[in-house]
Parts: C-alpha cells; structure tokens; sequence
C-alpha cells in the first residue's frame, strides 16, 4: 500500500503506543462512530487503569462501553454513562471515579485542548453541584461564570469513513460527532477507518480532520458488536 | 380520555401547535418524540440532535436501518432535504447561541418559577446530564410535555422542585393531559384546558397555586 | 425560485438590516472570501460609523477595504491592516480606532461568539501592550493567561460558493478562511453566494455552515474588484 | 557571493535542509519563500498557511491562477496531493496544538536570547501582528533567515532587541548569509560559516557574543 508518511500502520503495530495508567479519549456518541478494532484490541492486550475522556460510557457491549464494563478504567470524564448501568455500579462500588461535564461544554474541553487553547468560560450548569465543584470562576463584565479547563490525551482513537496516507479524514454522517475535536485534542491519534483511499483522491474542500492531527492510520474491521435497536 | 397512548398523542399534538415553518427544533424522548406526528405535512421543521444533526428525519423502516445516521439517543433515524451533519461543538453553539427556537422536554418536575427537574431519576444512579442544561438554558423556548402526576399520584408541577434541578427559571410552557400552563414572571398562567378537565381537578392535582387565564381555551380529545 | 424558508433575498430586501453605528463582521482574508456584492451595496447606501470586525482591513480597492478606505469605519477589530495603507493613515490621524487581536485568537473570540461562549482563555502575546491592554488576566494551575472575550455583531456578512435554500453552505478553497466562523457569529447573517442550488442537493456531509446560521442568502454578481497580483 | 538572489538562495538551501519528510512547515515571506526551490523533488512536506491551507504548492502559472486559492499574503498559489483547506481557528489550533513543526521566518532583530521581533518595520506605522505571535510562540522549531546587519549596515543580531517584541525566547534557529547559530540556554552558538567568511567578519557583524563550535561546518557557495 502507498504509504509515503509513512502512517499507515498494522493494529498489532499501533498497539504499542497503548500503556497501563494511560488517558485514552475517544470519538463516539454512544457507541456510533466508535473505532471497534482499537477498542477490541486495547481489551485483548489487557490494558487497564485508563483514564477515559469521550461522550460518554456507551452500552455495555458497544463502543467504549467494552472496557468500562470489564474494569478497565480507573476514571471516566463524560457526559453521561446512562446507557451503560455497569459503569453506574462501578461508580457506586468505587471502584470507577466519574466526572461529568455538561454535553456540549465537555466537547469545547476537547476542542479547547485540540486547538491548544487552555480554557474556555461557560455559564452552563453554574448552579448544579456536579458541574461547578473545584471549578475556579471568573466575573465578566459583571456576570459570574466557570473556568472550564481543556482536555487532552496521550491518545486519542478516532473512527472514520475515508482517511487518505498522510490521515486527512471524513466521517460517515452522524458518526462524525465527537470524532474532529478528539482527533485534534491527542498527543497521538490513531485513527481507525473504513477505507484508505490513495493521496489526493478526497476532494480538498470534504476533509473534515486534515491528516496534520493524525499519526497512525489502521483499516477497521468494521463494527461487530449488536446495536441496543437491532 | 385515559391512561396510555391517547392522552400522549393528545399532548403531543398541542405541543405541535408551538412549531411554526422554518423553526428549529430539539426533541427529548418520551412524549416529544411523538411530536412530528401531528405537525402538517407540507411544513419545513429542522429537527436538531445534539450528536450533529440538523434536519432529522422519521424512523427508518426495518431493515433500513444505517448504523452510523443515529440520533442522540442512539436509534436509527433519517435525513430529510436539507439536512446536515456537524461536529458535537457546532450542534451546541447552535443551541447555546439561540439558534435552536425549541426544545420540548418531559420532566419530573417543574416549580411555578419553572425550575426543571428532569435529569435524575429518584431512586436512580446519578447518570450524568448529557445535553439536558445546555438545552433548558439556551434553547429560545423550553416545552415541557408531562403527566400531570406521577405514578404514585403525586402532583409533578410543584411549588419548589424537590429533586436536584436540571436548571432553574427556564421552562416556558407545560403541557399535561389536563391543561396548559404558561411561566409567567408572576408564576404559572393557566390558558388551556383539555376535555373532560375542569379547574377544580387540575387544581387537586397540582401542588403549587396558579393563576387562570381570562379567557380559557378548551380542547376537546 | 424554490424559496420555503424564505431566507432567499434580494440584495435591495437584505441592504434594509444594516443602519449607521451598526456593528459588521465580515468574513475574508486580505479580501479573498470576503462578499463583494454585499460590500457595495453598504458602500451605495451609505452606511456610516460601523464598527468593523475582521480578520485585516484588505487592499484600499480590494475587499472591506472599500469601506474602510472610504471612512465608513470608526473602528476596526483586526489582527492586521498592512496591507491597507489608508487604515493605517486614518489611524494615526485618529479617524480610525483600531484593536488589534492576534490573528488566530481573533479567530477563536470570533468563533467563541458564534458558538455561544463569553470568552477564551489564551498565552498568546501576553508579553505585547497591544494585545493585553486592558484585558484581565487568570491564573490557571500556577501559570497566567489572558481573558479573550467572545466576539459577535449585530450583522455578519459571509461568501460561500454554494446555498441551498436553507443557508447550508459550502465554501471554495481557501476563501472559506473565517467564513464559518463569521457566519455563526452574527445575530443575523447575510451569505452571499455564487450559486443557489435546490434543497436536498448538497451532501451533508460536505456542507460546513449548517443552514441554521444563516438568515439571509443573496445570489452574488461575483468579485468586481482587481486582485493585486492581476 | 554578494547581496541579490544568490545569497538568499545559500541562506534558503541550507534551512531546507532542516526540512524532513511528512514535516509540516510554515513559510514567511522574502527569503523563506525560496525554501521549497531547495528541497528533494520527492520530498513529502506540507506547507501550511494560516489562512486555511495544508499542503500548499507553488505558484500557479500565469493565466492559471484561482482567486479562491491564495496563501495569507493573498497572493496566488496551488494545492498539492494531500492538501486540504479548513477555517481559520483549525489552521492556527495546528500551530497552538504543537502539530507545526517549522515555521521559518524573516526577521528585523533576533537577540542572544532568541527573543524575536519582526512586526514592526522602523518608521512605518503600526500594522498588527498578524499571525506572527502564533506562529513565533508555538511552531515547534523556529528558524529566522535574515541578512546579517541591515541595509545601514547595523547588525541585526543583537544583545537585546530594540524593537518592539514578536515574541521573547522563540527561535531555535538564525541563518544568515555569513553563518549558522543555534540558539541555546547560554546563548548563541555559531556552528556553521558560509565560505568565503570567517570569524573574525562575523563577530565584526554581530552585536552579541557567540559561543563557537568545536566543529564549525564551512559551507561551500
């Protein structure tokens, strides 16, 4: 395969960037546009103690759901972990520490960190004790409002449609969500997709994610876990 | 009029009164969904998800189902004409900067001031609050489409919410099976009442006090 | 035409939203991507005493820098103006207050208001009078940043190749630049576009401004000013 | 070797060489924008513009050129395989995200320090700052390619610049027609020299001291 950045890679290969004790963020929104092999091949390998940033936790068969449900994760910041009751025993257990963050200010977190900005103000949830507790505020011309710190990862694991050799990418309708603003916010990124198409094939002007934020590419093997619908 | 799918779609279709052309709209589970249901067939609505969605279509059929056009809840839905998808960041900026003109919600409670309890389950695991705050503060107008009583017969629209509020002083209208009431500065405005209901019963089954509009508009089922 | 929203316009219809003292953002950068048939419709009207926010003020003949250049402006929000000199004499000549914002803060204050956040936190330039004049400042895990509040106007005016009746928008190479960013920004928007395609005929996964931001679309007479390399 | 073209040819070929494959780069204008000439035909690179532009190529020919595809100065230029545009916060989160490898400047002052100021031309009124606070602050590598002293003759290596600041303690980096410094925790240290030129001449030419290398590299013109 034409590889000229030398980022194609095998999942067995990209595999090593993966450590005990890692952050680890994903793209996904309820387990759509959740990359299935890297998520199978963290499990296999056996890595545990991650610290999980992304939407949310899943079901518990699908999407990231798959490690929190086998204990893998020491902590989770996310929106919500609803759909996965596992995750809510585990808090509950404490054996899983959950931070949650209002849904649209936890995606500005991980685009703040993608973009490299430290922070961003928000008067989202002030007044609810999960979301204001150990936030610092800011009066702006005489309106209180929270600091609300950027995100980042040593990894970030995207899942998209197309990804050319040098990682520009495109995403399959709603399965974009959360993918962009966590290919952006990794210190790697590994993107997992559907299809590697030749360098200059993708129209310049459809890139979503352009391959600047990526650093490895592997194929999927496509999704293998059963929908909550089906 | 009883328990069951009726009095929902009752509910439903005045809340679909609210919907004008070309609105944008943000539906919660539940009694919401079954919103689009009464909207008039030729009507331009861009149904908003808050996972990057603008212009979300019915349920597929069967078998038709695209596992990657989801909405926020998960399930398989469609794109109609004019339709777009967006990252997550986008679909809130449109909420946060008063672009999305409706948000319809069920809820556990909500207070006279219209205070907005809806995010935790009494009983439950705190399962976090999702999309819920941005879209009670910022959403243009918040509809809240509810019984009017619990399971257990408790009044939901309270003088002061006893469960943890999802956010305070937002919601503009509520729609049970029994009336509408406005939030107004003064408190809640009964306008609407549907048949066979009269005050004496949505006042026994209501813990706050409202006021009564001038003029009360009954719907017939 | 196929108008159901309608949000489509006549330049005359559209001219009745900007009045003087108006605050005017416009997208571009050094005049490509800026909506020259919108820019000569406030020029012919009149408009007077706008505050201006931008990424530059253009070339004198080029751009925005037609009204600048004709003192319509009595302020500019910009990360430069080199390459209008007539900016930079009405500066000095105190006709023109200029603030000047690093270019790609100014993006994100831009961006901030667009997507409804009252300010950025951000280490750029924190050293220069120019950019922390006035600003306060955050101390966030023991180091110091300046607050960047968000930017939004009163009318944002925007160029984009395609429309379809609903203000979806895509945009042409770079002359996409602040666009998208500029088009959320506005309390109401103004897309000038080259082309007004049927509902439904643009992929959505290529469109880059959803429709939602986007009040008003006029179909453009194309760019009538002379580029400076022609 | 004197003043014109062919300087500024030595000064670009050896910045190139600090280009590798799949780097991201991002040209100022004068001298940088000879950097590409110098580099391996198939050398993958990707320039970058603040603007919008990843991947961008040479200039167009005459008659070829597409008002909708300039770099930042707005001047006509092409996209390479690979390239993509996005918006303005997306090309300068590049920058600020780290994922800029070289960014390779011109400059009016660089001091022993590597503090940088090249935003304002002496005696011109003030134009902004652009992109160059970004660019200077967060590009992983700095490199300044500049003429050695002004057109006065005034060195333009310094203790301590007199100008106003781009950005203190930035640059890695100064090439100039006479030699090569790296730019370290002590201070500079020389550890190139362009032929025909010694050390004498550029002490002479330099404001600041300058540690020397064990082992300077002569560079053949």
């Amino acid at each position: 395969m034409e590889n000229p950045f030398g980022k194609v890679k095998t999942l067995e290969k990209v595999l090593e960037v993966f450590y005990n004790g890692m952050t680890l963020m994903f793209g996904g929104f309820g387990g759509v546009g959740s990359p299935p092999t890297l998520i199978d091949g963290i499990l296999e390998k056996g890595i545990r103690d991650i610290t999980l940033i992304g939407n949310d936790t899943g079901f518990p068969h699908i999407g990231i759901g798959k490690l929190v449900s086998q204990g893998r994760a020491i902590k989770v910041i996310a929106s919500h972990i609803g759909s996965n009751p596992i995750a809510g025993k585990l808090m509950h257990e404490g054996r899983l520490e959950v931070e949650f963050s209002p849904q649209g200010i936890l995606a500005e977190r991980i685009r703040a960190g993608g973009v490299g900005l430290p922070a961003i103000l928000s008067d989202i949830g002030m007044e609810n004790e999960l979301v204001s507790r150990n936030k610092p505020h800011f009066l702006l011309n005489g309106k209180d409002y929270l600091i609300e710190t950027a995100l980042t990862a040593e990894v970030s694991i995207v899942y998209a449609k197309k990804a050319d050799p040098y990682g520009n990418l495109i995403y399959d309708k709603s399965a974009r969500n959360t993918n962009p603003l966590v290919a952006m916010a990794g210190d790697i990124t590994i993107a997992e997709v559907e299809e590697i198409v030749p360098l200059g094939s993708l129209d310049p002007n459809e890139i979503i994610t352009p391959g600047v934020f990526v650093d490895h590419i592997i194929p999927s093997k496509g999704v293998n876990w059963k929908w909550a619908w089906e | 009029m009883g328990l069951g799918v009726d009095f929902r779609n009752t509910i439903a279709k005045r809340a679909a009164e609210e919907i004008h052309n070309g609105m944008v709209v943000n539906l919660g589970i539940g009694i919401p969904s079954l919103v689009p249901n009464h909207l008039p067939k030729n009507m331009m609505v861009m149904f908003h998800a808050e996972n990057g969605i603008t212009g979300m279509g019915p349920s597929p059929e069967k078998g038709m189902e695209d596992e990657n056009l989801c909405n926020a809840g998960g399930f398989p839905v469609t794109l109609n004409p004019g339709g777009s998808y967006c990252d997550s960041t986008v679909a809130f900026g449109m909420i946060r900067r008063g672009r999305v003109d409706i948000t319809i919600l069920g809820s556990l409670q909500v207070s006279a001031q219209g205070d907005l309890a809806n995010w935790i389950v009494p009983g439950k695991k705190v399962p976090g609050m999702g999309g819920a705050m941005e879209l009670a503060q910022k959403a243009r107008k918040v509809i809240v489409l509810m019984n009017h009583c619990d399971k257990a017969g408790n009044p939901k629209i309270v003088t002061s919410c006893t469960l943890p509020l999802t956010s305070a002083a937002c919601v503009d209208m509520i729609i049970t099976e029994l009336a509408v009431f406005k939030v107004t500065p003064d408190g809640l405005l009964l306008t609407e009442l549907f048949a066979p209901y009269d005050l004496q019963i949505v006042a026994n089954r209501t813990e706050c006090d409202f006021m009564v509009s001038d003029t009360i508009r009954k719907i017939a089922n």
